[in-house]
């Protein structure tokens, strides 16, 4: 213990030295955050500053190999530098669905070729990376994809439709599930393959949501030249990886059950008034009580989660757990935020309201429960893999 | 009274029901919203609503109106919930009419007719919180000479931006009072607020403004019960709305869960959401008891109405609420995207349900009724 | 109208005339019911005069005809004579399984001769009925029922196993569900036959609930002779008549709902206490307050479904709504009511708690989820009959 | 500390498990129940809890404990609350040690002794009012010569009627005091209680009780922060009861569900109950978070220990309330019957969520330590 001390001591100096104070200022959701790629262009110094220095060191994936572009670092120093992170309110200097989701998955599943060529600029915030999986009749079952990839040899040529892929306008790759074999049963036809964006053949559609924003996109794809030097895993094997993948975005989406930002309790206490020592709305006090129970013991259950996963006792499929109680919580936490502000949390458009910053979010949010797999297929996979229940 | 519809009110309903559909379908809210439309809704419409009778709903036939009563009103509520439709309807015809029928005399019996005719526009500056607190004014009208000077600032006034006249609840001596305010007077300010639902709202801000005498709606520190009156009213309007609201959206969710296919099966074949949507019914078949009743008390008993109207409200937040967020889910990925209809379903629910106290608020108003 | 009010002055009238004093205080629930049949013991001389006088009038059962012993009254005359017992808070005069159950679905499916024999009979409170339904291997799925009636000319002889019979020790007769039919689909061939419970062959045994309370048997038939002129409806077409019954079963039990006696917030102001008008509980104030809201509204809504049905406007399969939101609706009532009563609503034997009123109370509303029909069993019917979801 | 045994308390655990599931699991609470045992334990298994050093779990090896920790005493209390076990456990081992370790001085280390040896049971005299209100304290001990006069009536005490000394919380001229009291003195009045869940419990009258100097267990006026430190332990000592209890309910159920079979297949298989049973597993998980750390902050940061202690009883009871509620309704009518044990959870899981203060006593203790 006496190591992890001084590691701890030893990184907190350096965020402190490093991370610029407009770097340990809550981000605004939509326009601070770091997503690097070919076209990035940094919203600030600080920004760029805060990336290169934590890319340098590897820690924009501290516990991948150094050979990897990663900080090497061990699962204990990992969630030691994430609390001291987290002490200092220090943004994540890169976020990217190549470090979420593609990243663990090339880990396992990856040839050496292809973790060379791929993981550095993932770490590096070279290559920007977007997911194909769900297609317009393929959302919850998604094995019944029927975007196809014909075998030519060393290429795959791809014809069909994704939907729901996020900043698929704005991704330099993607990784993408496509079926290889139309006769096999609709799980083992499936293949995971690479393949760059800017690729002939290649074009994407924004889709507005409710929430007036347009992360995700409609793509479509039109005799696009795949190589199979960049088929992740075995050929028509692909439904392996993508669940494998899946695993590690459920645990970034129900992550956001977390929250963060200002406790909403104090918040309704400005917004509201306190008499007699309590909020001044008696049955949202309530609610916000019961809201502040649940989240902070899923705080601990995410906690615990990381422990069970390093006391290798946790069970594979306990992030559907927090995957559908993260987002379900998430969801919970937007709507009372909605209560608490009342019909200043209504407007839409002025400065204000930020632009109709908290209805915005509110309405972000009501994907969190479909996206990465909805809640219901979250609680089929806890009927059949950790209760064993028949039929399921 | 029985709560079934007679044979007078299914005729109008239907008769609502083809119009409003009609003429103020979904599409038309989409198209107010996406073209920034500057009155936020449409005034030949208007015409149309007080052709039908619609505007002087609860005018009396003697001063102009069609003398309905509050169920009706309702129904036709119930109709706009249904639609999603802008309409002047709740904050003239609703609020607007019910406070000059209260307060009565020569001038409110004047405007009544050009209301009952489509032909005035009101709106109710009330709210200063953003959380719905009647009792918590601190707009103040202070006597000078003749008249009275007004000071202070109002937020949440639906269709305040096209209004007419407002109708200003402000502080004085011994109480509160109703005064009718030229939004083009001196000192009056009026900022129109664009709403997450794309329905009318403003805030409205009064810079020692002169009113004469006359602009006392009632009489003076008399405000309490014409406004009582008025939000009985509204509050029970916007319940009728939410139901109608509701169940357009479990209608629309129901039938996307048979035509949706998944694991080779329509999902409404899958019990978990079954389930869910049985009991959702369930909730609704509730709610429309309680808003009928409340409707109902309006015309037979309405110095009795107040808590029957927040179990109204109540019950139509909560079982809204839960409508409109099954109703997302249910639909899932397409239920998101703002070509889909389910969200804008969710978005006037949220509105309707902040608007005049929601489920919190009203669970909270009858337990302390009831002494606890 | 004028009819009407002239109806409800006479009424109120009579019932201020002969409605002793004992007999408007609310009952208790095990003790003070009147049951009627041939054993029958009045628990005191009022309950026998009120129910004697009930009696005579045919007000057992207003609204049957008077042949068969009823009040002849319409329904909007049956409505006011309820009204204005519960204003001057009249007990039921008789309690009877035959008033609500069997009596309806005799109305509907029995021959002559069956009504003459049996309605009186119930209506006079002379016959005390039980119900034979369930049986240990078919309970949510009634009509896999394996009770064997086999067909001897003019009469069955019955043989198997009857679970949670209500009160069937202390019955006279019984409804009872048996297969007729072995070879024919499930449903296709059961029959609905009465038979008297002092038959040769029938044992009952008490089943001892959570509650230590013991209204339910299990009862047990060993070649037990029923006559066919005792058979309800058409052999093998039992189900349609245990279908209609089920619903008067499920409108008695939906009735719960509507609770009784002292409005639990104010029994939570006097045990509690408020400070500065609210209750000194705040969290558990917000749960009484959404009771009181969904209570009251429920109450509504039981109110309207008699309105539709007098409209004729009422869906078949409404009972199912109102016995699954009724019987749930009690149940969160009771577990409200332990939150309000703390450790003096947990004593179980003392004469300060009246022998566990309150906790036995609570355990006994556990099963209105389950005896009738349970709560999953009515969502499916609602998801089926009025929804009309597919696969249902 | 990360949120995972240690080997040790694994070891600990497993051996806990074993010993209580073999001695005393449910049969043992129903054998006792049906015989009306006068104890309402058995005294023989408590010498064996001693001789496992469970007894004095939270007594220092110096005074004749095992010098375990806080983690280790919820081990036990799950393993308790697993089997439905009516144990002076609670009472004496964690209430009792407590107040003793935390007032200190001669007489407590001999009674701590005593206690780990399993020759001393104690019980907490607090409540007076019928739900928890550790403020509301109406009972006095008024000086008098060397001594106190005592005055009170206590409700909700454990083991109260076998207990050999009663720790009685009374006010005194400046603040709270604890003091320990022979319930055989003159003027103190016993009534056992019987509960729906056959556990132990107990009134307690005092009536001019006259007590020695030396009866004050710590310093005069200093009963608060003891008081505090026993609420800690003993919240978090019901929460993991409440866990245990909790899990085996659910792994009866789920049991159930695979084995019951209805419209030819195993209940089990209908994604309704499917997906309530997974939902109920999520809820258990968050709450065995809440727990574990709730416990170990009592290990390591006790003074900081009470908004993490509220956290664990409040989502215990909430966990609990659900696992047995649907408990019940998923075991169908066998379940309500006294012959299965699944209604023997839910009695005890609803004393266990009333003591000490429930869901929601926790979440406004929380929300008022919020500030709002």
């Amino acid at each position: 213990m006496a190591d992890i001390e001084t590691f701890r001591r030893e990184t907190r100096a350096w965020l402190e030295a490093n991370c610029p104070a407009e770097m340990r200022t809550p981000p605004d959701e939509e326009n601070d955050r770091c997503w690097g790629g070919r076209n990035w262009k940094f919203k600030s110094e600080a920004q760029r500053q805060w990336f290169e220095a934590m890319r340098d060191r590897g820690w924009t994936v501290p516990d991948w190999p150094k050979e990897y572009g990663g900080g090497g670092l061990s699962k204990e120093e990992t969630k030691v530098l994430r609390q001291e992170m987290r002490a200092l309110n220090c943004r994540a200097p890169l976020d990217s669905f190549g470090i979420w989701m593609l990243g663990p998955a090339l880990l396992k599943y990856g040839t050496d070729a292809q973790k060379k060529e791929h993981l550095p600029k993932i770490a590096r915030g070279e290559i920007r990376w977007c997911q194909g999986y769900s297609e317009p009749g393929a959302g919850s079952d998604l094995a019944s994809l029927q975007t196809r990839a014909d075998d030519h040899g060393d290429h795959f040529i791809i014809n069909g439709q994704k939907i729901w892929t996020s900043y698929a306008d704005k991704a330099d790759w993607i990784f993408c599930l496509v079926r290889t074999d139309f006769s096999a049963k609709k799980h083992e036809g499936i293949s995971f393959v690479l393949f760059d964006m800017a690729s002939p053949g290649v074009t994407t559609r924004p889709i507005l949501l409710i929430s007036g924003k347009s992360p995700f996109c409609e793509t479509f794809f039109d005799n696009v030249k795949a190589l199979k030097s960049n088929l992740v895993g075995v050929q028509n094997k692909g439904w392996d990886v993508a669940k494998y993948l899946l695993t590690h975005e459920r645990d970034m989406i129900g992550a956001m059950g977390l929250g963060g930002g200002r406790p909403l309790g104090q918040v309704a206490a400005d917004a509201i008034g306190v008499e007699n020592g309590v909020l001044d709305a008696p049955v949202l006090r309530a609610d916000l009580a019961r809201l502040e129970v649940d989240a902070w013991a899923f705080q601990l259950a995410m906690e615990r989660a990381v422990d069970l996963s390093k006391a290798g006792q946790s069970h594979p499929a306990y992030s559907s757990f927090l995957k559908y109680y993260g987002t379900e919580l998430n969801k919970r936490r937007h709507e009372l935020t909605m209560s608490t502000l009342g019909s200043d949390g209504l407007e839409w458009e002025s400065a204000r309201s930020q632009e109709g910053d908290a209805p915005r979010a509110w309405l972000r949010t009501k994907a969190n429960s479909i996206e990465g797999g909805t809640s219901e297929v979250q609680l089929n996979i806890i009927t059949k893999r950790i209760l064993e229940l028949p039929g399921a | 009274m029985a709560l079934v519809l007679t044979e007078e009110q299914n005729l109008l309903r239907d008769s609502a029901r083809g119009f409003i559909g009609d003429k103020a379908p979904v599409a038309h809210l989409r198209k107010l919203r996406d073209t920034r439309d500057e009155t936020g809704f449409s005034r030949a419409l208007w015409k149309e609503f007080a052709e039908m009778g619609f505007a002087g709903v609860l005018v009396s036939e003697a001063h102009g109106g069609s003398g309905m009563g509050h169920m009706e009103a309702g129904l036709v509520m119930e109709e706009i919930g249904r639609n999603l439709t802008p309409s002047p309807f709740f904050a003239t015809a609703m609020l607007g009419a019910t406070a000059l029928n209260k307060a009565g005399g020569a001038r409110a019996n004047e405007l009544l007719k050009k209301l009952a005719a489509g032909d005035l526009l009101l709106a109710l500056a009330l709210d200063e919180k953003s959380k719905h607190a009647p009792s918590k004014i601190d707009t103040s009208a202070k006597k000078s000479g003749n008249g009275f000077t007004l000071n202070g600032a109002k937020t949440f006034v639906v269709d305040g931006h096209v209004a007419d006249l407002l109708i200003v609840v402000a502080r004085t001596d011994n109480g509160l009072t109703l005064f009718l305010v030229d939004p083009k007077a001196k000192g009056v300010a009026i900022e129109r607020t664009v709403m997450v639902d794309a329905h009318n709202a403003a805030r409205a801000t009064f810079d020692n403004v002169a009113l004469d005498a006359d602009a006392v709606l009632g009489e003076v520190d008399g405000g309490a019960a014409i406004l009582e009156a008025v939000l009985n009213v509204g509050r029970a309007g916007l319940a009728a709305e939410l139901m109608g609201l509701s169940e357009e959206a479990f209608a629309r969710t129901t039938a996307y869960l048979k035509d949706r296919k998944q694991f080779g099966k329509a999902i409404g074949e899958f019990q978990g959401l079954q389930h869910r949507a049985a009991h959702l019914f369930c909730e609704l078949e509730v709610t429309r008891a309680a808003v009928m009743r409340a409707l109902q008390t309006l015309d037979e008993a309405p110095e009795k109405a107040g808590p029957i109207v927040s179990l109204a409200k109540s019950r139509a937040c909560l079982s809204g609420d839960l409508a409109v967020r099954e109703g997302v889910q249910m639909h899932g990925g397409v239920g998101m995207t703002d070509a889909f209809d389910i969200g804008l379903f969710m978005k006037r629910a949220r509105v309707a349900q902040e608007l005049f106290g929601d489920a919190g608020f009203h669970a909270d108003r009858i337990a302390r009724l009831r002494g606890y």
